[in-house]
């Protein structure tokens, strides 16, 4: 307990989280900070060439097994999973709509690659190790999320999944931007190297934690309006939803680490993956196949709620958990 | 200078579905269209900002099209088709184009 | 397809001004507006570009309503009061709108 | 609200031709005009966007200018001339203006 | 005499003057060289967050004393009186308008932050120490200066200032986005220290200069553009008094840091901020209190006079005075 | 022959390359991966800046001799030469009208500076050696192309080169912000030397090759996207000039870099000038003074086909080509 504390506290004062909480009391006071869209973009360009390069290098240093192949398919089937759990919570806790339910739950069961780098960060910091390839597994679990959802409204009835589900929905979901470029830069990785990595790393390593300084600061401004102008529009009931769902999600996530036998570092990657929720792949993915769903609902919930919760108090929780769990 | 009566229809969509309108526009038969970036609004959706955003979910476009008078009701069929469910604004105005042999 | 007359009124900006204006129109009970972004213009206060320019102070935008006709004499009664002392241009055009009900 | 009648010249033209478009405006006379930047487009030229793209030979933008209806003839002929071997187009319709003054 | 010299000719051969004069050329050449109005955004917050993060870390290193109070309070000051004495410099000087003078006067009181940071550098290169603290003294000049310039124009009749200053314009002062973003990465900098310096040290320390250089090229196109386009409108003597000021503001940044007993590197820069001009947050202000008063006018002024004045001359200038002074 | 398998190979496994290679392929896919126009200038306007400067520093370093104004010469006579090659080619090869082989031919004759800055990073892999004012030469080689493709209109007839031809085409031709930049930053790095490169070096050496792959990342972009959209366009004839017209350029430069005496470095790049074809201030050239050719068919050769054959196969055949030669 205190080393979770102790964690946190840590955690908390790092340069990154703060710079989260200026951009997040800047909006909250209504100040015009703001970042451009376009840099905001490069910034995320940035950040997923980056990991996802160091991601590829990693597993060409240390190979390819087993574990590996079996670590994607959880992630995959995690990420269908986690939508069901989540859609039965909203039902149960909220007095929501089945639509706005089922497109919230593909939020949850997608995940959030910036609070996966975060802590990808405090492990290192805390000298931690982890497998280079839960880069991969990150990716695997964006897309599945949303079909989970669509199949969920299909079910409940009111209008069928399978019309919502043309063709190029289909393209856009398994092409969209950010997945291509995590795994395209996550190939480029693997196949250059080591050596690749020397070429470029004064530009992808040494600076990484200094932009992701100004993206979560970027984060906090996006957040912080989000929640100014959708304070109405939360309930206690949902709100509870946003910090409840991390703290559901993060155990399956120590559940299937532990199967697969993954190391500390690992573990808790896998339950941070569980327990965030996506705010670039599925709120895009919902705006085309569930129009009728709320955007402001979910995004505020994603980036105003669990992001912050994750971020803070989520992944110290996290690590503390997978130590003890993998006694690491 | 010889003009031409034309009528001006004006789309403004969620940024994700720009690809899906404007190939429904393509098939109405238009001669093109022109897309213009859109920063904010505010609507019965709530406010929002293009600002500092990274996902396209939360932005919109202005799709401005000039057509032959005689082409506006099946353009206008079509492209509310693709705008029915999602928020959206069509307006159409009457305007005077020079070099009505592009239309 | 049935369309319904409204009003499109243009108003270009300064940025600075931007959320006064639009406070003044939601007072005025507009349904909605579209906030565009400007690159730049000419006029009586010389020419200016966005290019390269890191203030608000020298930027303009340009805010889109549509609006039903009895609403316009208090919208632009309203939105003349913030553009008064300031840069700006303020125009109104007939439309048609769908879905008329949204306004 | 005291309005009045004038013309909105809306012209779309490749981003390399603008400072010659608007210095013939200005020759012709013109009070002011503004540059809506442009994100893409199709037309018999193909479909465009600006994404990504670094030069200025493949971008367009939108000038618009409000203009007195008498001055309509004078400005369309000039902007003509720039715009006639380059690919554009080139709309005009009736709008009212407060402060005609400033025209 | 020759020390000046010299200084300001090891000045003038710097990357960072070349490239703003680079930029300066091109413009009045009219190149149709540009740098992205996003890209411009996005290099100020760079430079805003790491000039801040600077500033809150050797505060840390060093502790609060009673002097950065005093100095936070000169500052306060400085940026209320220098307005009153720009005002009266250019009713007796030029024949410029009530309004149009108390506009110029507002910019005059208040602060340019890249001014401040070619400043840092030159005593950096030349190794002349100076308070860390300076940077939030640079932040508490930023709106004073507003508040005097209504105060003149409510003084001097014609529209009560009063009403030009309602709430909103209140919080945009205040909160400002480039205050907010200064303050705020002087917090996290003060509260994370040498240990968060260390973090992100590679992305706001190392290339520090080069973005700068960049962003000075971007200053001198926007200057070079200004006074292209308002060379009618600048008399000779409006352009005299944005040579004539600094050299006035200087001395009594000198006076204050002599007051105050700073060191020979803080002594320059209360100079150098006193000898600036704003070109950010109050030009927006006076847009929006006194959108009467001519832009141009300001603008040019500030950006196309003063801020190459200083930025050649100016700095070299008032290091002498404060090593002269200081002795150091 | 196997030094150059060896060479591409290597090449190809680049980060640098795989980048190029997967915006290509995202764009061809029809993902919606795409960088802001006002990043993707702002990392041109960083590339560019970068090398100017580090050419100018390299001559600050080797001094002037003839050689470099003799390069120079050679540089504006293969600019103004090449189109009148490019445009027999395409005449003889193709059935396009004079118009479009004249404003392709533009392109080839001019340069392309990305492929250029590519060939000096496979050199400097490879530890060749090459004389640093080649930035100046590239520059030589951006405009003289323009104004040969404009005098082979006027002889074809159709309409005179002369009214095409007016002050303001000049202005921008010569001034094009692009060719400012380089020239600019090439002459600061030269005034600024060794020093001035100390300064900035953590900016613009450091981070360049990962710069450089979000750069090509973003060309594969725009390449992918033009090749798509312009599929139906280009005839197989149209095509094979894009690979055949770099060949025949090449033996021209190889020429008279021998004819120079260059370095094998030197030979090499002024062979890959010669080979590569312009996609920025060509185009934009050429959609003021032949507005009626069609601005699709040169652009998806000279970045589809073009850039991509001499980035892969065709840096790595002119390096070994200059080798031979030289005996480097
Ligand atoms: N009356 C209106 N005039 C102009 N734009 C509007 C209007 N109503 C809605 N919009 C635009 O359409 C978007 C969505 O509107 P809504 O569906 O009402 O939330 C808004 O954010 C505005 O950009
Ligand atoms: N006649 C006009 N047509 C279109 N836009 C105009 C016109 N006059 C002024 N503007 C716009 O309004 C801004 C300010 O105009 P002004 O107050 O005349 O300086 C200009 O920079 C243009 O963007
Ligand atoms: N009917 C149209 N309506 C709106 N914009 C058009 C239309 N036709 C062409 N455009 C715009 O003008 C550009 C060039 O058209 P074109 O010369 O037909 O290739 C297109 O890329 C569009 O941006
Ligand atoms: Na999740
Ligand atoms: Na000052
Ligand atoms: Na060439």
């Amino acid at each position: 307990m205190t080393e979770i504390f102790a964690l946190a506290g840590q955690n908390l004062l790092s340069p990154i989280i703060l710079s989260f909480a200026l951009g997040l009391a800047a909006a909250l006071a209504r100040s015009d900070l703001s970042v451009p869209e376009a840099a905001a973009k490069a910034l995320s360009i940035y950040l997923l060439f980056a990991i996802g390069f160091k991601g590829g290098v990693a597993v060409a240093a240390h190979g390819v097994d087993l574990t590996l192949a079996l670590s994607l398919l959880a992630g995959f089937v995690l990420s269908a999973l986690l939508p069901l759990v989540a859609f039965g919570l909203l039902r149960a806790m909220t007095g929501l709509s089945a639509l706005d339910a089922a497109a919230i739950a593909a939020h949850y069961g997608s995940i959030s690659i910036v609070t996966f780098v975060a802590a990808s960060s405090v492990l290192d910091s805390g000298g931690i190790g982890y497998e280079g390839y839960m880069v991969a597994v990150a990716a695997a679990m964006e897309a599945p999320a949303i079909l989970s959802a669509l199949w969920l409204i299909s079910r409940s009835g009111g209008s069928d999944g399978a019309r919502r589900m043309d063709r190029d929905l289909w393209r856009e979901i398994l092409l969209n931007g950010s997945i291509v470029l995590l795994v395209g830069a996550f190939a480029i990785g693997w196949a250059t190297g080591e050596d690749g990595l020397a070429e470029i790393s004064s530009f992808i390593v040494s600076p990484f934690k200094g932009v992701l300084c100004l993206f979560l600061l970027d984060m906090g401004l996006v957040a912080g309006r989000g929640l100014r102008q959708s304070a109405g529009l939360l309930q206690m009931r949902v709100l509870a939803f946003g910090i409840l769902m991390p703290l559901v999600g993060c155990v399956f996530g120590l559940a299937a680490g532990m199967l697969l036998g993954l190391s500390t570092g690992g573990v808790a990657l896998l339950m941070v993956l569980s327990a965030s929720a996506s705010y670039i792949a599925v709120p895009a993915a919902m705006r085309v196949a569930l129009p009728e769903a709320n955007p402001a609902l979910s995004l505020t919930l994603s980036l105003g709620v669990t992001f912050p919760f994750n971020l803070t108090l989520g992944i110290p929780l996290y690590v503390a958990m997978a130590r003890a769990a993998t006694g690491g | 200078m010889q003009t031409h009566s034309a009528k001006r229809v004006e789309i403004t969509i969620e940024a994700v579905m720009q690809s899906r309108l404007t190939d429904a526009l393509k098939q109405a038969g238009v001669s093109g269209y022109t897309v213009l970036p859109v920063l904010g609004g505010s609507g019965r959706s709530g406010d929002w900002t293009r600002a500092g955003e990274i996902g396209r979910a939360s932005g919109m476009v202005q799709v401005v099209c000039i057509l032959r008078p005689e082409r506006l009701s099946v353009v206008l069929e079509r492209a509310f088709a693709v705008v029915e469910k999602h928020i959206g604004l069509v307006t159409v105005s009457d305007c005077d184009v020079i070099r009505a042999e592009r239309f």
